[in-house]
């Protein structure tokens, strides 16, 4: 099986589909000749044509505000908003509109849009190439809202994202676009094609959306993570020597709490990590959902590993990046409570 | 030596209590206006377009100049029902908000020809992207007064399942897309159509409706960004009704400049048109029309009208404006307008024409009756609870699922 | 003391910090001349001016941005936001902008701008004129969240918005605007002149930000609640027959967790009562932080009330909003639960 | 009969591997546009305003025409050392990027005269909100270059402290606002700064800076407008540098009007200039000024110019353009052409300006030594690490006083 970083998983996702489909289009800034900043729609331009791999005007609520009307047109738009940081002029039209149409309409309209677009830290980005944004959007009924954490997983959400007849947002963790991260800055980058995930398959599959991954089975603590944080945290649970459960999210919006309930039901204990923000954060909901379901089972509050509740630092990076030591940390604690 | 700058403020004619004053409004002779070929580049457009007015109507009736539409006596008539019917439906949805039989209303007394016109000027396969002021639209299109009615009412006929509040309504089969409490995100969205048409080499066009109040916000921009870079097949339309709710057009940033001038900035050919003037208003969206199904482009189109009543059933236009304003405005109403023409020509009488608001009447009544048939906001039929959950998603997500449950319990207990 | 209902304090609040300092200045769509669509800034205009008191176009993102500019330029502007709902075209410059300035010129920048914006439904407002966004608000760094439930509290907590050099999101729930609302529909309208805090001070006060008030003390379990739902979740007591303590949270960031957890710590059981969407909502944090702060207090799970996971239909009003009948239910479950 | 419309993709004039062509760049002889009084009204300003380039400085390097500003040889001395200061400052710090000892950065050559001659055109307790590609305005209100280093280096004296990327600069006492990643955000608040200036009768004005790219966003829109509407103090400039990242200035709308031309529809008069003219960047400020200071209102100026080098450090250019299109760019370098105009003036010579580059050479190195010895990304002093939770707000609030000492703890495991 071919191997792939996650820029070519998320490429070859693109180029089936407009394969596939000759509904799919593609619209972002420099997406089209230039194949992206981040590379991720290279050559797609060339092989599609200017017609369906278009560049557009540096104005996210055009973006996605046309991308509505061309998916209430027929078409299967995939949007790419540059830098999750710079998704918030398309807000009105995500919240007000993409998520709604189909509900105010009784499902007589809707758009089928793709909202890809690449958020987190660790690339000395500073505050407005860092944000993780997807707790705001998790909030939003009838946008569902997806992070993958590897290629595999990427291309087959991806793939799926762009079927789904309801709204997506995929965030596409930047960090771990050329490699898994396991939060340690100081380390030599490590390439996607020493990681399983990394086999991705040529052709046409998908992941359902919607479903949650336990990518290492443990006793002692459910880890809760998505995206960056899954590698982190099975850095972390290395490092700590906890018997982790974690559990890899993957779609945050609608959640799999079947997958959460029965490993906490198990573990008894759970960590949420995320790289965004901690207050009312996506970590919130996580808490949230596993006391109300396994209330009886915990012997441990759940803890939240986030970034603190500040914007995003460039010089202190890795200060305000949630890394190993601190969920190694906090595994720590929570075994040690009861 | 400066001057010590204030801020500028803009001011309204005329304040209640003040008379009114219409002499910012320029006044133009009907036919003065040249009409260009459709295919025309913006660069050899005329300026007339934009600073004067397309008026075809003259004070006596009479259809001149070159933006004539030549329409036959049938259509006019049948312009003229629509916009009566519309008037109708607009008159008995206030009396029946009046009566709490629904929970809201907005009329569009005096700018019934902006909608008809525009109608009757596009295919049926063209799709509109409606403002809530345009129910002509729909009206023109064909669309039973009972399906509107259903709407307002939340009942259980209504196509929007009771989500909407009144006047929000859509028309899938009709080509008229659903009306949003947010303003101007229409906008965007119908470039993006016409896009999506372009793309797939179709040659139905879009249109959309905003009034000038909403044309501040960013969706105008996009729209006009996006029309613009990709040529679009899409009409834009600027319904200059001189007020938001209560502040006049000068605060939208019409002071300065007719809205219609924001076009050529963009590469996008403005026209501002008469909106009273019904032959003018199909004529300039016919030329737009020509334009954007032969690739031509965008227009932007300014139709300069009045409010006549409240912006809504939650407002008092008393508090704003002088209360006789509406019937100073220079350009009269759009229904005399064209019934003047008609009987002058022959086509119509004073007698058919109450005959036919007596039938309309009748008919919005009767149609009343039929709609409250299917439940209202106190009768049976209603509508399922259960609807709540529907939709939110193609499939229901488990939370909902659970959520639903959880409100038939509350109702069991 | 004089009684006012909400729009009067609210208008009171404006009036006398327009009156102090030269600096304050409003600005919103029909607020001038008009007064307001609720009448909030009636007499204003009049009284400071057409320089003071500012009808602005129909761009929330301008009246936004242009407000961080003349809070960047000494003044201290009060913008309005004429329904919640409406907010989403100025997210840009709230989140990339408002929040971050201060952060990112480490304090040489800073606009004190306050944003105020009715919010909640019941009035048959359908989707577009009863949404509760005040979640997403909450999970921004560097603005502060604020929502009154009564007209002592609004006045009191408006003039201290202004005054702060924060900024501050003001949510007026505009279902009590004129009188406290128990939740059920069918009742006659109560005016505020029958309720303790309708006893309003003509004069210049204000109340801390960042401080809960205990509405009832009680010993059974702890609500926590704001705006419109703490008249609400005090009928659901009496209802219920339940020893509730109700705490009005009024500043929901930053959260004034003392009180809470002295609160649940007392009880030992807790629910979270809001009528915007439960997913990723504000209740989510409010159950996050309190197994965390409380978690060996905790007889039962954490239980939240909210409004369901779509939007606010305009038939369905009473069987979406989180009525008496539905925060009782929740009352007793957590009472019978342990 | 319609043709079947397919969209338009509005396309570069040139890609790799093709010859430059700029063509499609307006050529009006220098000294061509007539200069109307500042206070003319909208509606009387020429239209060659906007269609020609206003152009000071002709071929042969003479001044000429009506918009000449008559600077003296000290105050054009001036404009070349800072505009050579801004080049020696960009160049060391690309590589000073090259070597690791900076994250990233963003050049402004060719564009040096935009920013330098407007600072000079404009007063010191002027507002100015910058883009990131106009460092010159820094340079020529007379900052130390240190203090720019320090902010790229997030160092122990960085203004920022740490909190932005390198070059989003701020500048409190020097009355420069701060740069934000988010595009155009910083127009509207420069038409609010205006508005507040105008509130409080004090007569100092804003101005701000865009590329061509970013003016499709939202805040370009809602700064016109409010500009408009209040008539606001400001200036509003577009540097068209006929690139935002990879996409060229059609993308952004620029392929049938300049962007100039958005101006009057909004009741705004829009001037093009010559970017690399610096006589004319400074006539044309000075006048838009005039204007802003007299209470006569806002105005857009489009300065059209070429980004000679990369988007930023992390853009490879050759990838989507030809490689030698900068030397194709029909109106030169700015540093070139003022040096030119100077020599023939008997003002300046090839040795002068030889020793002046050497000079600033020398000084930027100096500069970069101190700067690191106030810390570098390596290096101490560092910036105190709790300094991550001070300025969210104001006082510091219970949750971030706990984080903080969390992160304190995990320091000292
Ligand atoms: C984004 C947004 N902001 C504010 C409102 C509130 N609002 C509803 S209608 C209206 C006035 C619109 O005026 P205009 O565009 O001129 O249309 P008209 O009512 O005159 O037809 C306002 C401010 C809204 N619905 N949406
Ligand atoms: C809101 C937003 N969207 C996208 C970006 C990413 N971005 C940074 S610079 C840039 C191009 C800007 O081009 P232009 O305005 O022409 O300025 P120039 O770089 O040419 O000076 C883009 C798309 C951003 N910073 N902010
Ligand atoms: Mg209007
Ligand atoms: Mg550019």
């Amino acid at each position: 099986m071919p191997r792939m970083n996650m820029v070519q998983a998320i490429n070859s996702a693109m180029d089936i589909m407009l394969d596939r489909d000759p509904n799919v289009i593609c619209i972002g800034q420099d997406i089209g000749y230039f194949g992206g900043v981040f590379r991720c729609t290279d050559g797609l331009q060339r092989k599609y044509g200017e017609h369906r791999v278009i560049d557009a005007p540096i104005a996210e609520g055009g973006i996605i505000g046309s991308a509505i009307g061309m998916g209430v047109n027929g078409l299967r738009p995939v949007a790419e908003i540059q830098f999750a940081d710079y998704i918030y002029p398309g807000c009105d039209q995500i919240i007000s509109e993409l998520a709604r149409l189909r509900y105010r309409t009784a499902g007589d309209f809707f758009a089928p849009v793709t909202i890809r677009t690449p958020c987190g830290g660790g690339i000395r980005g500073g505050q407005t190439h860092s944000q993780s944004p997807e707790g705001i959007f998790t909030h939003l009924c009838g946008v569902k809202v997806v992070m993958p954490s590897n290629p595999y997983d990427a291309k087959g959400l991806l793939i799926a994202a762009i079927e789904d007849d309801d709204p997506v947002i995929f965030f596409e963790p930047k960090r771990i676009y050329n490699g898994p991260f396991d939060g340690d800055p100081d380390k030599p980058a490590v390439p996607w094609n020493t990681h399983p995930h990394s086999e991705v398959p040529a052709e046409y599959y998908t992941l359902p959306i919607g479903r949650a991954e336990i990518v290492r089975p443990g006793e002692d603590v459910t880890v809760l993570c998505y995206g960056t944080m899954v590698h982190v945290c099975q850095a972390a649970a290395d490092f700590a020597e906890v018997d982790a459960e974690i559990i890899d999210l993957r779609t945050l919006s609608p959640l799999d709490v079947t997958t959460i309930r029965q490993s906490v039901e198990k573990t008894g204990r759970c960590v949420a990590v995320h790289e965004a923000t901690r207050f009312s954060g996506y970590g919130a909901e996580l808490a949230a959902t596993v006391q109300e379901e396994c209330f009886y089972s915990l012997e441990a509050p759940i803890l939240r590993v986030t970034g603190w509740d500040t914007p995003y630092p460039h010089a202190f990076e890795w200060d305000y990046f949630p890394g190993k030591r601190r969920v190694a940390k906090a595994l720590e604690q929570v075994l040690e409570m009861s | 030596m400066t001057r010590t700058p204030r801020l500028h403020i803009p001011h309204p004619p005329a304040r209640p209590g003040a008379d009114p004053d219409f002499s910012y409004v320029t006044r133009v002779p009907a036919g003065s206006v040249p009409r260009p070929d459709p295919h025309t580049r913006l660069r050899d457009l005329p300026n007339e377009l934009i600073y004067d007015i397309v008026r075809v109507l003259d004070d006596e009736g009479t259809a001149v100049g070159p933006w004539d539409p030549g329409l036959d006596p049938d259509e006019l008539q049948f312009g003229l029902r629509h916009m009566l019917e519309t008037r109708a439906f607009d008159d008995h949805m206030l009396r029946m908000h009046r009566q709490g039989k629904i929970s809201f209303y907005m009329k569009s007394r005096g700018e019934e020809a902006v909608a008809v016109a525009a109608a009757m000027a596009l295919k049926p396969s063209d799709m509109l992207f409606p403002s809530y002021r345009v129910q002509g639209l729909q009206i023109a299109r064909g669309r039973s007064l009972v399906d509107l009615m259903n709407q307002c009412l939340s009942n259980s006929r209504d196509m929007c399942k009771g989500r909407q509040m009144p006047i929000m309504y859509h028309w899938k089969r009709g080509n008229i897309f659903s009306i949003s409490g947010n303003l101007t995100t229409q906008y965007p969205q119908a470039v993006g159509w016409a896009m999506a048409a372009a793309i797939k080499g179709e040659d139905d066009i879009a249109a959309a409706w905003i009034g000038e109040g909403s044309s501040a916000e960013a969706d105008f921009h996009h729209a006009m960004t996006f029309a613009s870079v990709y040529r679009a097949p899409v009409i834009l339309n600027i319904v200059n009704n001189q007020y938001a709710i209560s502040t006049f057009q000068g605060t939208a940033g019409g002071e300065h400049r007719p809205f219609a001038a924001r076009g050529p900035g963009y590469g996008i050919p403005g026209i501002r048109v008469d909106g009273n003037d019904f032959p003018a208003v199909y004529a300039v969206t016919q030329w737009a029309a020509e334009r954007a199904r032969s690739g031509t482009g965008p227009t932007l189109i300014e139709l300069v009208t009045y409010r006549v009543d409240a912006h809504s059933t939650s407002d008092d236009p008393s508090r704003y404006r002088p209360k006789n304003e509406a019937d100073a405005w220079p350009y009269g109403d759009p229904v005399e307008r064209l019934k003047t023409h008609l009987i002058r020509f022959g086509q119509w009488s004073e007698t058919r024409h109450a005959a036919l608001v007596e039938e309309l009447k009748a008919q919005v009544e009767r149609d009343w009756a039929e709609a409250c048939s299917y439940g209202t906001m106190t009768a049976p039929p209603f509508l399922d609870k259960n609807e709540l959950f529907e939709d939110v998603y193609a499939d229901m997500p488990p939370h909902l699922i659970a959520q639903k449950k959880q409100m038939r319990a509350l109702e069991e207990d």
